[in-house]
């Protein structure tokens, strides 16, 4: 993968040059979802496409919880069955002990989701080798296009520059 | 054929000579302990004989009270233990399963009577004295829980002896050791489940009761008041 | 806690600073290793004085002023394990093959038609199967296959008047808390083979079975017989 | 969107090159106090290690537990430790959902005592086992035997309910310090930045990762708060489902609760007023951060008296004798000088120095909290021990005096505590950076994320939306 990008000192100038960047996409050939963006914090703000992120995860939260829950119950019921014991005529499944257990793990079924969703679709961990700069943590923004067009690549390099990017550098994971 | 084991004892015919407790101890290879941890508290007795005074000096007279695990039917040592080792049978025992036993101790913890005993240490022995060991009875190591079976090796060797000669358990045929040993007979052991037994009869009587009965742990040992106690002394 | 100290340290050059700071963080390395290695000796010599004192003190025989003295300390039976290593073997059920004293041949005495209860007579009657006695053998190797080898070791047994030390075969450790009884099984028509495996194929008894509580269970269940712990476990 | 203003005492005006500089000083100088201390810890802590072996080894007849005390020092330092553990997560939980601003130099602290005080505190139950060997029977594992842990015991839900929140509470800390240690690879070389390459897991800042991590947070955030108050009412359970007069409570659970996050507070104040000198944060960690979890603090000591009080008196009325035994060697027994000076550390001495404004400074709220966290450990301590030694049956009674292998068993414990926080806070910046930089000039993240995600349509496959806009 090559890219190109710049590193800009403050969010407005990144914002400028993303819009520039977005505007002029078909021009300079970007493909759909090639603009990158990196930052040492989040950027909520209006213009950083923070409004358009989605994702399941308060969806599969609660999906997990169902199942660490039905998991409790099934633990529950199954290991008072495989020895059953005397109870003196009480159930054998004994209700709220299992209530309890089943609580536990539907919470557990929750947390756990919650962590391997945000893994999976934040799609950490990745040692590979891609496009990243260790100036992003120095607080800078990376604002960049992936795999650009080679024609084009230059003048989004200018577009970069003229936006405000302190530097503009190129990336090859060759 | 279930049971439900059980124990009568006549408080009136109790003399405190504890012979339950020597024969208890023999038989169930309880470990004996030195004076200095006897007197911290960790001797273990499975039964024992409390002494209480009545009246006012000089006109006291000693009562005495055998006190064994209680084998309630709703014993409070059995929910709380995390693997199963104190549990209930189909023949009404309070059992202690010792390979089970990690040591939580929290069942001697729920126990009310306090019947329950801790391995403190690994028992000792001093040759040969370990030969007279019941072979039968298993010895247990530091780290577990124990307490009065009712002598279920007796009752065991009991049932195999009586399937073998095709025939039930008769009553009074399982004696436990203290039982067995009381020289004034307070104790009798038994099938609450069977009307007839002996221990069923005595359980009807009028001076029936049995220990912390307000706790609500249903034990299977029943105590007979004493008739004194009633004003007769 | 771990910050500021060179803030506070004179300005001088960054190397000459860096290597007193070196040589001090591995003077401290070497002190630390030493007294930590004191703190463990020290702890483990007071524990060891320690547990000798409640040896001691926890055999019955410890207001006798005699057993101050080293030698005259009884032997004791306890179930403590006798070292550490014995406790890890026990911890994972590694019980070894045992080595017998003499090689005794199931094959050929089940071949010439003895029966196992023939020899291990208690199997019928109580518990333990138990071991025949070395005059027991001997009623019959006083006339039969004397000239073996494995024979004139049994014979030297028997002349000296001592068991041989036969080793168990099939043996629980203590901590499982097994009391197992032979009779009720045979009585109920239990083969020997399905627990000790076939012993007309095999020479010196091996443990070809692994006696674990599944097996057992598994058993009984299909037996419908009493899976209750106390049955087993007292 | 609008931006919410900071309240100025809490507003932290430094340039974030700064707060880097600051924030990450621990992890790249070490000072020979560092040593010193560790070495220290390790000293002292170490023979509890082998007192625990030498129990293993002997026998539990080593501590001072007996007929009829079976639980010590062991149980009463288990539900401390799990008390304290309530000091991060369900405050810092609190927090970030209530979007407290001045929370952000708070949490990571908070939430590293929360997995070491909870990490301390699981060992306690294994400790005091028996055979702690065949700790792992507590747990639900398949086995040739059939049996499985009985799901009726207190003590195993106490093994669900602790693994719960540990690993809640662990991904509740560790999730926002993966950008953190991003930070820390950027700077490190040789070693060290291979492991911070690993720690970091490849995060690189996109909005995707922001996203996903805060939408992460405050999901747990929500999450984490039932599991703590559950895990101490089950400990709680432990005592109140056994027939033992005064623990036979149904008080307990919430007593327990009010008591875990008083202590955990009441910690936290004390780690942060540590923190604060020795590592210098005074620009992060003001008096006004004290003086808020000092008001908290306040609250929890009323409501622990509330507590106590509700206990108490049910019991006296109540009248019952066995229970009247426990509560009078408590009140004017052996225990009544442990009583009132439990009383005195978590109320008639902080009840003042947090009440009066002038006094709840960071050495007011120093002190308070000091004295809390020892009347707190006196509390365990007194519930524990006192009705074990009054149950049903007179001629049951004992006496109960911890042993060396206890007390060294706690130090231990103690120190290895503190040495895990020495340790993190060495190898982790203590403060959220990328928490406290955005807390400087955003709104709180929670909201927005969650009103940007409810706005926008579904979209999982990019990092960021193509320009169809």
């Amino acid at each position: 993968m090559n890219a190109i990008y710049g590193l800009f000192p403050d969010t407005n100038s990144a914002r400028r040059a993303l819009a520039a960047l977005r505007e002029e996409s078909s021009r300079l050939r970007i493909k759909p979802g090639a603009i990158v963006l990196m930052s040492s914090e989040p950027l909520e703000e209006e213009g950083f496409g923070w409004e358009k992120q989605r994702t399941y995860m308060p969806w599969l939260t609660p999906l997990g919880a169902l199942l660490g829950g039905a998991a409790g119950y099934a633990l529950a019921a199954f290991t008072q069955r495989v020895y059953p014991l005397p109870t003196g005529g009480m159930p054998l499944i004994a209700m709220y002990p299992s209530g309890i257990i089943m609580y536990e793990l539907t919470m557990f079924g929750a947390i756990f989701t919650t962590i391997v969703t945000l893994l999976i679709s934040a799609r950490l961990p990745f040692y590979g080798k891609r496009l990243y700069d260790p100036e992003v943590t120095n607080g800078k923004i990376l604002v960049g296009v992936a795999d650009p067009d080679r024609e084009c690549s230059g003048e989004i390099g200018q577009h970069l520059q003229s936006e405000g990017a302190e530097q503009v550098r190129e990336f090859s994971s060759e | 054929m279930a049971h439900r084991w059980a124990m009568v004892i006549d408080l009136d015919r109790c003399t405190g000579c504890e012979t339950c407790m020597a024969a208890c101890h023999a038989e169930n290879n309880i470990a004996t302990v030195d004076a200095k941890q006897a007197a911290r508290g960790r001797a273990m007795h499975w039964i024992h004989v409390e002494r209480y005074w009545e009246g006012e000096f000089p006109n006291v007279r000693a009562r005495f009270q055998p006190v064994l695990c209680q084998q309630c039917d709703a014993a409070p040592c059995e929910p709380v233990c995390p693997t199963y080792a104190a549990y209930h049978n189909e023949d009404g025992l309070n059992a202690q399963v010792y390979n089970r036993c990690i040591g939580t101790r929290y069942c001697a913890n729920a126990c009310p009577y306090t019947a329950r005993y801790f391995n403190w240490w690994n028992p000792v022995w001093d040759k040969p004295l370990q030969l007279q060991l019941n072979p039968d009875v298993s010895v247990r190591e530091a780290g577990i829980m124990e307490k009065c079976t009712f002598c279920n090796q007796r009752i065991v060797a009991t049932e195999i002896q009586a399937k073998a000669e095709n025939r039930e358990v008769q009553d009074g045929e399982v004696k436990p050791a203290c039982v067995q040993s009381c020289p004034t007979t307070a104790m009798v052991f038994g099938d609450l489940d069977d009307p007839n037994s002996q221990v069923s009869r005595l359980a009807r009587s009028m001076r029936a009761t049995t220990l912390l009965s307000e706790l609500g742990t249903n034990p299977k040992v029943i105590y007979l008041e004493r008739e004194s106690s009633h004003g007769n002394d | 806690m771990n910050n500021a100290q060179n803030e506070k340290t004179p300005g001088s050059s960054e190397g000459k600073e860096k290597t007193s700071a070196d040589r001090f963080h591995r003077d401290w390395l070497v002190v630390s290793i030493a007294v930590v290695g004191l703190a463990v000796a020290a702890t483990m010599w007071v524990s060891a004085a320690r547990g000798m004192l409640e040896g001691q003190d926890s055999s019955p025989a410890a207001g006798a002023p005699a057993v101050s003295t080293p030698e005259q300390v009884p032997a004791v039976f306890t179930t403590a394990r006798r070292s550490f290593f014995s406790a890890v073997q026990e911890y994972f059920g590694v019980q070894g093959t045992p080595v017998q004293p003499v090689q005794f041949n199931h094959s050929i005495h089940i071949k010439n038609g003895l029966q196992c209860a023939g020899c291990h007579s208690g199997v019928t009657q109580g518990p333990d199967a138990g071991i025949p006695s070395v005059s027991f053998c001997m009623a019959c190797h006083q006339a039969i296959a004397t000239d073996k080898p494995e024979i004139k070791k049994l014979t030297v047994y028997a002349v000296k008047g001592r068991e041989p030390p036969w080793q168990p075969v099939f043996w629980f450790y203590p901590e499982v808390h097994v009391r197992f009884r032979h009779a009720p099984h045979i009585r109920n028509g239990i083969a020997c083979e399905q627990c000790h495996g076939d012993l007309s194929k095999e020479t010196v008894a091996v443990r070809s079975k692994e006696l674990t509580m599944n097996f057992c269970l598994t058993c009984h269940k299909a037996n419908a017989v009493s899976v209750d712990c106390v049955t087993c476990h007292y | 969107m609008a931006t919410t203003s900071i309240a100025p005492e809490y507003a932290i005006d430094i340039k974030p090159d700064q707060i880097r500089q600051d924030l990450l000083r621990p992890i790249f100088q070490t000072s020979r106090r560092f040593y010193v201390l560790v070495f220290f810890l390790v000293a002292i802590g170490l023979p509890g290690i082998f007192l625990y072996a030498n129990q293993m080894s002997e026998g539990m007849g080593v501590a001072g537990i007996t007929r009829p005390i079976f639980w010590g020092i062991y149980i009463a330092n288990f539900v401390f430790w799990i008390g304290i553990s309530h000091a991060g997560t369900l405050i810092s939980a609190i927090l970030r959902l209530v979007n407290a601003t001045w929370r952000r130099p708070v949490t990571r602290c908070a939430e590293a005592i929360t997995v070491f005080a909870l990490a301390i505190g699981a060992q306690y139950p294994i400790i005091h086992l028996g055979r702690s060997w065949l700790f792992f029977w507590l747990m639900p594992y398949p086995s040739e035997r059939g049996i499985w842990p009985n799901f009726r015991s207190p003590l195993c839900w106490d093994f669900f309910a602790i693994s719960t929140y540990l690993t809640g509470s662990t991904a509740f800390l560790l999730l926002p310090i993966i950008p953190d240690w991003a930070v820390v690879r950027d700077r490190a070389s040789g070693f060290r930045k291979r492991i911070y390459t690993i720690l970091a897991l490849g995060w690189r800042g996109t909005p995707r990762e922001w996203h996903r991590l805060e939408v992460a947070m405050r999901i747990m955030a929500v999450a984490i708060l039932p599991v703590a108050i559950s895990v101490h009412t089950i400990v709680s359970w432990d005592f109140a489902m056994a027939p033992v007069p005064m623990w036979h409570s149904t008080v307990f659970g919430p007593y327990f609760v009010a008591g875990a996050i008083f202590s955990g507070i009441a910690a936290l104040i004390v780690a942060m007023g540590i923190l604060r000198k020795a590592l210098h944060l005074e620009e992060y960690l003001k008096p006004s951060h004290f003086s808020n979890l000092g008001k908290l603090l306040l609250v929890m000591s009323l409501l622990w008296v509330y507590f106590i009080f509700a206990e108490r008196l049910t019991v006296w009325y109540g009248n019952q004798p066995a229970e009247m035994a426990a509560f009078w060697s408590i009140q004017r027994g052996r225990f009544a000088g442990l009583f009132w000076t439990m009383v005195s550390c978590n109320f008639l001495i902080p009840f003042p120095i947090l009440a009066i404004k002038k006094l709840r400074t960071i050495t007011g709220t120093m002190i308070a909290s000091s004295t809390v966290v020892v009347g707190m450990w006196l509390e365990r301590f007194l519930i524990v021990v006192p009705p074990l030694e009054h149950k049903y049956l007179p001629y049951e009674w004992g006496t109960y005096h911890p042993s060396v292998t206890e007390i060294g068993i706690a130090i231990g414990t103690l120190c290895g505590m503190i040495l895990l926080y020495v340790l993190f806070a060495k190898l982790v910046p203590i403060i959220s950076i990328w928490e406290l930089k955005g807390g400087q000039h955003k709104k709180p993240f929670a909201e927005q994320a969650l009103s940007a995600a409810s706005r926008s349509g579904v979209h999982l496959d990019s990092t960021l939306p193509s320009t169809n806009s």
